[in-house]
């Protein structure tokens, strides 16, 4: 019984991307829109604030493969710059949610007891919480702008995972290699973190991957109930939003910004469930 | 073999994988006769499991392929007819049994239903009839109030009576040929003794078929008319059960024989000579008591009801001593373990490690207890951190302990290695590139590496196969020797007790009912639930049988675990 | 005949006239509720609405009208007592938004159950005027007191050309032909209903697919496209409205005239009304909207030349001017005019930070001095120019409509204004107002648009006064 | 059955969530920036009127005696006055309730009808050609803003097609339902996405698991394994991830009911929020959290009642 060590030999590879077509697809997809944000200043055919009074509203065509919006802004150049602001609010408006949850719901699933039940108390309150009205009063409160989004989002989100983590953790922390720890004489830190957690985070991985696309749609949300970014900042949610007034003259407004939510959105749910299957997370 | 019910020719079974093509199944050829018992013997991997789902085309995945050889049930070739026409031989004809009833059995149907859907589907019964034929078989299989029962949920039963509601649900279509697919292997000796009497009833009453798989030489021996013998997916030997017995002729039947824990020439335990001069015991446990609150919490509602696991035990443990701790599951051995180490809070009474009391002086014990007491675990794979190398866990207990200079961790860890006889190369590997066996060495490398003077291994050698349990048996026994460990020794298999500990101590329901020499617990047991759990275990010996009379085990359903 | 459907933005909130000051419940309250006295079609005249005829004593203190033969839905005749009872009460009533309004009436009382007499205070030459409010509409005394809060929720009496049947809240207001209104015979409809639809585009998709008659508050962006439709009439109605650039006055070099002007001069407003309302609105040039009472068409125009914009304001010490823009979130308009206006600024050198905040919020600040520059709207409520001016202009509370613009000549003139009743004088006096108020930059006019609403071809006569009133009285759907 | 016991006992629990969102909600609506009188009165407000609003409201007490306030109205069964609509806010809640409650129900019957097809092929397919589909379109279906999708129903079904209402409720009940249609299809389409992932999921262990093998083993046809034994145990976990998710779905039917001009709560809500109606911000945020705790509480019953297994 002895394992085969794993080296990855050219056909190695090719059975491993076989096999990861999912994970190549959806990192490829993020990498390209990453790729796009990086590069915006060098891609985009037009500066994405600029107006042109001469070119408002044009359909599709060479000069403007996307078209361009009521003010001649062109739109390939606002979703390629898009895509900045866009991914910083899928990272953001995951990454604190997860730190805060994934710290809560360690120490709730550890320490159990009084601990657990105040957390717990709060995260059904949140819960129960009508989700819009907190993201609206704090958003109204901090003024409409990604900072406050993502505070909004922070505040709400972390549940999610806190619930996530903390389910496994108590799961864990009966397992043998837990009791192993504390009858060895680790500390609590020790245990919690370095071998609960990491046993525990991967649900969470998937999860936020799924949560991304949440955080886009609910940033897309805001915008459309008037309160996202700061114009002229191109934002796809708000081009969206924006550009309903001509959705049934100047379809081309909406249509492409929302195909780039789409595809990140599909790029983001296909590598989690990728991740998911590499993990061995079952949902 | 004339009336050969099912034969098998040259049984052949490939996995196609990404990367390669492994033969799972060696051309093997088997011949069942009508109302026989054949036992299938193996160590875990192979190929038992593959060859019973084999016979009824249900491969657990669609890249293994019965390649070549044919399945004969009574003439008819089932490698060669339709899938409609199988789903009338599986469970019309062979029936199957699996190890583990808790996962096979439907956990939102009830188990009446569960049986009554078979016969509805396969003999085109109505729901009432299906029911009375259902309640009929229920009591069949011993349940004592079968119409009762048929409204219950598997999760509702103990062990044994799951697996006689699967064996009641395999029945129900009344087939030729049952497929016991270690059907005991999860049960207690006593329980497992009650589930073979059955089987061997049925066979009588019925005039049943079995092919039986199994590990344990002893359940071959005591129900089986005809053995054979696997191995990597290979055929080794196969014959009637005393000649296999008795005169085997493959080497791995030999060694496989020999291992038997029951085999009387196993080497009686060298009675430690615990010397003559008055030493203070390392671990004293008086009148403990650990009580476990269940269901109800203050908000959930439902009554708070108290569960004693261990009430009352007083025991001294002198240095150097090989205790084993037996009794069945739930009898309070495993919550005695986490209690002695400090992992479980005491309801009262005492218990002190070289003197320091873990209820007056919690913390000074505790930090006395982690420096020279380790534990080994049941599962080796559950116990170690899959996310971490084995010298990683191993060294970080060096780090966290601090007994030795960081420098010198790397080569404590080779020396540890050597000490449990692992590769030093399994340093740098994690438990999931590991065999069982191999995971419990580094799991008792781990242990060791506290420098313990007091190691408790909680049925470390369960889920191991007979022969890496002679293994890590024989390295605990090395290891005690040498290093003059003292060691606690849980498992439910009496057998492996005897082999290897000095004193044994009986617990039944959180109570010490027997405690002393192991020669004398065994050959004289003075305590009749002692007696019974000697009586159930399976001898290899056919002679020595575990259903005479005299050892008769009460077929009764209402199993101690089910007591209130 | 036939039942009207109405599409527009928002529910009504009540039906007790005294204690609303939105617009969607005044609509609905001049279909239900009559008032003394009534503003016409065109917006710039009085005309007899309960009040049959009315005289003004001499010292322009005492006011007496002669209440029309006239029944409530109820049956009940409409008197004078009714009529100094709904004029007390939004005076007095504590729930009244509007008692401010009506504080100059001393005393109001019926002297026969046909004529009410109504002492003021001080003269007032908007008096009149205010009186043609809905929310001052004449309601009946027994059924008020009956119950206010059942008043409230659905109007036991009207004095309107209908009747309310019913009211779904969040939904539509349900109204049915009030057959003893005193002009009944006008009125072709068996009854409107007010349907609330917040999302533009699903409002007009509603009209399009004929699933409603017509619908009000059509964005600029969706004309051009409706008025191709053949089954579509686009009513573009003259209105008040006029959208203007704020400016705080007490913000760093904004305080200087020649600063302000200058940013008068860096604005296209032309470029606005093109890509804002695609064209269909038109360059302000005065605080008093064109087509309304004394509107100055003559008044000043800021020529749009931000070379000379940035020259003045580099005299004026003022080349690295920063501003601070409050824009509304949520409002389509609001938000395409900053980001316009963005851009032009900065081609006369001024830098302009865009800062989105929620409509409630922006009041706030506006209000609290915490911003530079930001886009508001007015239209006016009644007839006389004298509410907006003493507003915008007049330093009265609100800081000259949170500006801080302070001209005490101004001011004077808009008092004398007030007082002078006749009417020649008084327009002399408002374009010397309106050329003041221009010359001093007190704020930005951008520009005039209509009312825009749209109807199915079967509806006719479906109008909005400049007041925003709708006609319904004369709409017909055949 | 004492397994349901729970049932009596659990509302005790209610009361500190509850007494927390009340808390939450009342301190975060009035740290809103602007005024109801403000906005109640428009930008020509008089100092004066607004005092006197303010006056009117009890807005002018400290905070904590306007939560003191609000509580003992509390305990009297009332929520206060609406600023903007000068009725008590629990009357105006009860004329919106409906519509929002239906919404919501239809949306998830709808999202379960679509989602339980759509795992089942995927999950009897998995890694095949009809899986990747199911897959493919559940992502497109979560990606789409709910408004855009919305408003491209509406497009092509009631003006292009014309078989269905634009918006609006209707009064009598098949109106309703054809008014409900495609408001509750916008929500369905992108919550029937997650709960197809998890029961895909449930489903391709379940046809994996020793349970369908032992099912098999006894004979029963593939029919049979997947729809008496593999679904019902899918079942669980799909209850409790719709349980979690109905804040969430909540939330959603804001944007829906705006779009669709239903005259629920959510356009109640924001408008509330959004002219700082406080009393009504409040009184929906307590609803839609009772409502939220209400439908854990059943999805507890459910999975009690699907799986006896499960004690609470
Ligand atoms: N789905 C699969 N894909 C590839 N190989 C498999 C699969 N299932 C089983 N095998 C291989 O087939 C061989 C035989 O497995 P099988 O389960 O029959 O062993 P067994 O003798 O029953 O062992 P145990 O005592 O552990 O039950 C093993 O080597 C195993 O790795
Ligand atoms: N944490 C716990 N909470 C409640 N009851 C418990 C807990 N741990 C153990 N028990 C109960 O205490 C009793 C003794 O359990 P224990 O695990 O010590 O038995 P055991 O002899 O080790 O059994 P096995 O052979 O199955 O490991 C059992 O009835 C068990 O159900
Ligand atoms: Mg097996
Ligand atoms: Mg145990």
């Amino acid at each position: 019984m002895s394992a085969r060590a794993v080296s990855l030999s050219h056909a190695g590879w090719r059975t491993f991307l076989g096999k990861r077509t999912m994970l190549v697809a959806g990192a490829s997809i993020l990498l390209f829109f990453i790729l796009m944000a990086v590069f915006a200043p060098l891609i985009a055919p037009y500066d994405p604030i600029l107006q042109d009074g001469s070119a408002r509203l044009q359909a599709p065509s060479l000069p403007h493969p996307f078209g361009t919006d009521n003010f001649g802004r062109d739109i390939l150049s606002r979703i390629i710059w898009g895509a900045r602001i866009d991914l910083q609010i899928a990272f953001i408006g995951v990454v604190f949610p997860f730190v805060i949850g994934t710290i809560v719901g360690t120490v709730a699933g550890f320490f159990g007891g009084i601990v657990d039940a105040v957390f717990m108390r709060i995260v059904d309150i949140i819960l129960a919480f009508p989700f819009l009205v907190l993201m609206l009063s704090i958003i109204t409160i901090l003024g409409p702008g990604l900072s406050s989004f993502y505070i909004a989002m922070a505040l709400v989100g972390w549940v999610s995972y806190a619930r996530l983590i903390r389910a496994q953790i108590l799961v864990l922390k009966n397992n043998d290699y837990a009791v192993a720890a504390v009858s060895l004489g680790f500390g609590r830190m020790r245990i919690m973190f370095r071998h609960l957690l990491p046993n525990a985070i991967a649900g969470s991985i998937v999860f936020s991957m799924s949560d991304a696309v949440l955080v886009l749609l609910s940033g897309a949300a805001v915008s459309y109930l008037g309160l996202g970014v700061q114009p002229p900042v191109a934002e796809w949610g708000v081009m969206v939003a924006e550009g309903q007034s001509f959705i049934t003259t100047a379809w081309w407004i909406t249509l492409f910004p929302g195909l780039s939510i789409v595809c990140l959105a599909f790029g983001f749910s296909i590598l989690g469930d990728a991740l998911g299957e590499l993990l061995g997370v079952h949902e | 073999m004339s009336a050969a019910i099912l034969s098998v020719r040259d049984l052949t079974v490939k996995a196609h994988l990404d990367d390669e093509t492994r033969i799972l199944l060696d051309a093997v050829s088997l011949d069942l006769a009508k109302g026989e018992i054949l036992g299938l013997v193996g160590e875990s991997g192979s190929g038992k499991s593959l060859f019973c789902r084999s016979l009824v085309r249900l491969l657990p995945s669609s890249r293994l392929k019965i390649e070549a050889g044919s399945v004969l049930l009574e003439g008819q070739d089932l490698t060669a007819i339709s899938d409609a026409e199988m789903l009338n031989i599986r469970g019309g004809e062979i029936g199957m049994i699996f190890q583990n009833p808790s996962s096979h059995l439907d956990p939102v149907m009830r188990i009446g239903d569960q049986i009554a859907e078979g016969i509805r589907y396969h003999q085109g019964l109505d729901g009432k009839s299906a029911r009375r034929a259902a309640t009929e078989i229920l009591s069949q299989v011993g349940f004592p109030d079968p119409i009762c029962q048929y409204q219950s949920y598997p999760h509702e039963f103990s062990g044994g009576m799951r697996q006689r509601a699967m064996i009641a649900v395999a029945l129900s279509c009344n087939p030729k040929i049952l497929i016991a697919d270690e059907p005991t292997t999860a049960l207690d000796v006593t329980i497992q003794a009650q589930i073979l009497q059955l089987l061997m009833e049925l066979r009588d009453r019925r005039g049943l078929s079995i092919i039986l798989i199994t590990h344990d030489l002893g359940i071959v021996a005591q129900t089986c008319d005809r053995i054979a013998i696997m191995r990597g997916g290979k055929l080794l030997e196969e014959g009637p059960k005393r000649q296999i017995l008795s005169r085997p002729r493959d080497p791995y039947t030999i060694k496989l024989i020999h291992s038997h824990p029951s085999m009387p020439d196993a080497e009686p335990v060298a009675e430690v000579a615990v010397a003559a001069a008055p030493v203070k015991p390392i671990l004293e446990i008086d009148d403990l008591h650990v009580r476990f609150r269940v269901g109800g919490s203050l908000f959930r509602g439902s009554a708070v009801k108290t569960v004693s696991a261990v009430s009352g035990i007083s025991l001294q443990i002198m240095p150097g001593e090989t205790v084993g701790i037996v009794g069945e599951s739930g009898s309070g051995k495993s919550t005695l373990a986490r209690a002695v180490l400090g992992l479980t809070p005491l309801t009262s009474g005492h218990i002190s490690f070289e003197g320091a009391d873990l209820a007056l002086q919690r913390q000074a014990s505790l930090k006395k207890l982690r420096r020279e007491a380790a534990m080994v675990f049941q599962d080796p794979f559950n116990a170690l951190n899959p996310r971490m190398t084995i010298g990683q866990t191993i060294g970080e207990v060096l780090l966290v302990q601090g007994k030795i200079a960081k420098a010198d961790i790397p080569q404590r860890i080779d020396e540890l290695l050597d000490l449990v006889g692992l590769d030093r190369e399994f340093a740098s590997r994690k438990p999931r590139s590991m065999s069982g066996g191999q995971c419990q060495r580094a799991g008792i490398a781990r242990a060791l590496a506290v420098d313990p003077k007091l190691i408790i291994a909680d049925e470390c050698v369960a889920a191991l196969d007979v022969t890496i349990q002679a293994q890590i048996i024989d390295l605990f026994r090395e290891l005690a020797a040498r290093m003059n460990l003292t060691l606690l020794f849980i498992a439910h298999d009496l057998a492996i007790v005897r082999n290897l500990c000095a004193r044994t101590i009986v617990m039944y329901r959180g109570e010490v009912v027997e405690d002393g020499p192991s020669e004398q617990v065994f050959s004289r047991p003075s305590h009749s639930y002692t007696a019974s759990l000697v009586a159930a275990i399976p001898d290899i010996n056919p002679d020595k049988s575990l259903f005479s009379d005299a050892r008769r085990v009460p077929q009764s359903i209402p199993s101690i675990k089910s007591m209130p | 005949a036939g039942v009207l459907t109405i599409g527009r933005r928002e529910d009504s909130t009540t039906f007790d006239p005294i204690k609303s000051a939105q617009n969607v419940d005044n609509w609905v309250f001049s279909n239900v509720f009559d008032v003394l006295i009534r503003v016409d079609k065109t917006g710039t005249k009085l005309e007899p609405g309960l009040a049959e005829s009315w005289t003004i004593s001499g010292d322009g203190l005492t006011y007496t009208f002669k209440i029309r033969d006239a029944k409530f839905s109820d049956g009940s005749p409409i008197t004078a007592e009714d009529a100094a009872f709904s004029l007390l009460r939004i005076r007095d009533n504590k729930g009244s938004l509007w008692s401010d309004s009506y504080k100059i009436v001393e005393t109001a009382e019926a002297t026969d159950p046909k004529t009410l007499t109504v002492k003021l205070k001080t003269p007032s030459a908007p008096f009149l005027s205010t009186l043609a409010l809905p929310n001052v509409s004449v309601l009946s005394k027994k059924a008020v007191e009956a119950g206010e809060d059942a008043f409230a929720e659905l109007p036991t009496a009207s004095s309107g050309a209908f009747i309310v049947k019913e009211w779904r809240r969040g939904d539509r207001v349900i109204l049915e032909k009030n057959p003893n209104f005193w002009q009944a015979d006008r009125v072709k409809l068996d009854g409107v209903e007010w349907i609330s639809v917040p999302d533009d585009n699903t409002r007009m998709l509603n009209v399009q697919a004929g699933q409603l008659d017509t619908a009000i508050f059509v964005p600029f962006s969706r004309v051009e496209e409706l008025k191709k439709d053949a089954n579509l009439t686009v009513l573009t109605d003259t209105s008040t409205r006029e959208d203007h650039l704020l400016i705080n006055h007490e913000h760093g070099a904004l305080a200087k005239k020649e600063v302000r002007q200058a940013l008068d001069m860096a604005l296209d407003k032309k470029a606005i009304v093109d890509t804002v309302t695609f064209g269909i609105g038109t360059v302000a040039n005065s605080y008093i909207p064109k087509g309304s009472l004394y509107h100055y068409d003559a008044n000043y125009q800021y020529p749009y030349d931000p070379a000379k914009a940035k020259a003045m304001l580099a005299d004026a010490g003022a080349s690295n001017l920063s501003l601070n823009y409050v824009v509304n979130a949520g409002n389509e308009v609001d938000e395409q005019i900053a980001v316009l206006l963005q851009q032009q600024l900065a081609k006369a050198g001024v830098i302009v930070n865009l800062q989105k905040v929620d409509p409630s919020q922006s009041w706030n600040m506006l209000i609290d001095g915490s911003y530079d520059i930001s886009v508001m709207y007015w239209t006016n409520d009644i007839l006389d120019p004298d509410q907006k001016t003493t507003f915008v202009l007049g330093h009265d509370t609100n800081m000259n409509y949170m500006t801080r613009y302070k001209n005490d000549k101004v001011k004077d003139l808009v008092a004398a204004a007030r007082l002078e009743l006749d009417p020649k004088k008084r327009e002399a006096l408002y374009v010397e107002i309106q050329k003041l108020a221009k010359d001093d930059v007190h704020w930005i006019d951008l520009y005039y648009s209509p009312y825009i609403n749209v109807a199915r071809k079967n509806v006719e006569n479906f109008y909005q006064n400049p007041l925003g009133r709708f006609f319904l009285e004369d709409t017909v759907k055949n | 059955m004492h397994r349901y016991r729970f049932v009596f006992l659990r509302p005790l629990q209610f009361l500190p969530v509850i007494f927390g969102i009340s808390i939450i909600t009342f301190i975060l609506v009035r740290l809103i920036p602007g005024d109801p009188a403000r906005v109640l009165l428009g930008t020509r407000a008089t100092p004066t009127a607004i005092a006197n609003i303010r006056a009117q409201f009890g807005l002018d007490e400290p905070i904590w005696l306007q939560y003191l306030y609000f509580l003992r109205n509390l305990a009297n069964g009332e929520m206060g006055k609406s600023i903007l609509y000068k009725i008590d806010v629990l009357k105006l809640i009860a004329t919106r309730i409906e519509p929002t409650l239906a919404l919501v129900v239809c949306s998830v019957l709808l999202s379960i009808a679509i989602a339980v097809p759509m795992a089942s092929i995927a999950a009897r397919n998995a890694g095949r050609g009809p899986d990747h589909a199911v897959r493919i379109i559940s992502t497109f279906g979560i990606g789409f803003p709910p408004f855009w999708l919305g408003l491209m129903l509406i497009i092509l079904f009631s003006v292009k097609l014309d078989l269905l209402p634009v918006s609006g409720y209707g009064a009598t009940f098949g109106d309703k339902l054809s008014h409900l249609i495609l408001p509750s299809l916008t929500i369905a389409l992108s919550l029937s996405t997650v709960l197809t992932r998890s029961l895909r999921a449930a489903m391709i262990e379940g046809l994996k698991s020793d349970v369908a093998t032992a099912a098999r083993a006894r004979g029963m046809p593939e029919r049979i394994v997947f729809w008496r034994h593999v679904l019902p145990n899918s079942l669980v976990p799909t209850i409790n991830l719709l349980a979690v998710n109905t804040g969430w779905l909540i939330g959603g039917t804001v944007v829906v009911e705006s779009v669709f001009a239903l005259p629920g709560m959510g356009q109640l809500l924001v408008r509330a929020i959004f002219s700082r109606d406080y009393m009504v911000v409040q009184g929906v945020a307590m609803v839609f959290a009772c409502a939220t705790v209400l439908v854990n509480f059943l999805a507890d019953i459910a999975t009690v009642a699907a799986d006896p297994r499960v004690k609470l």
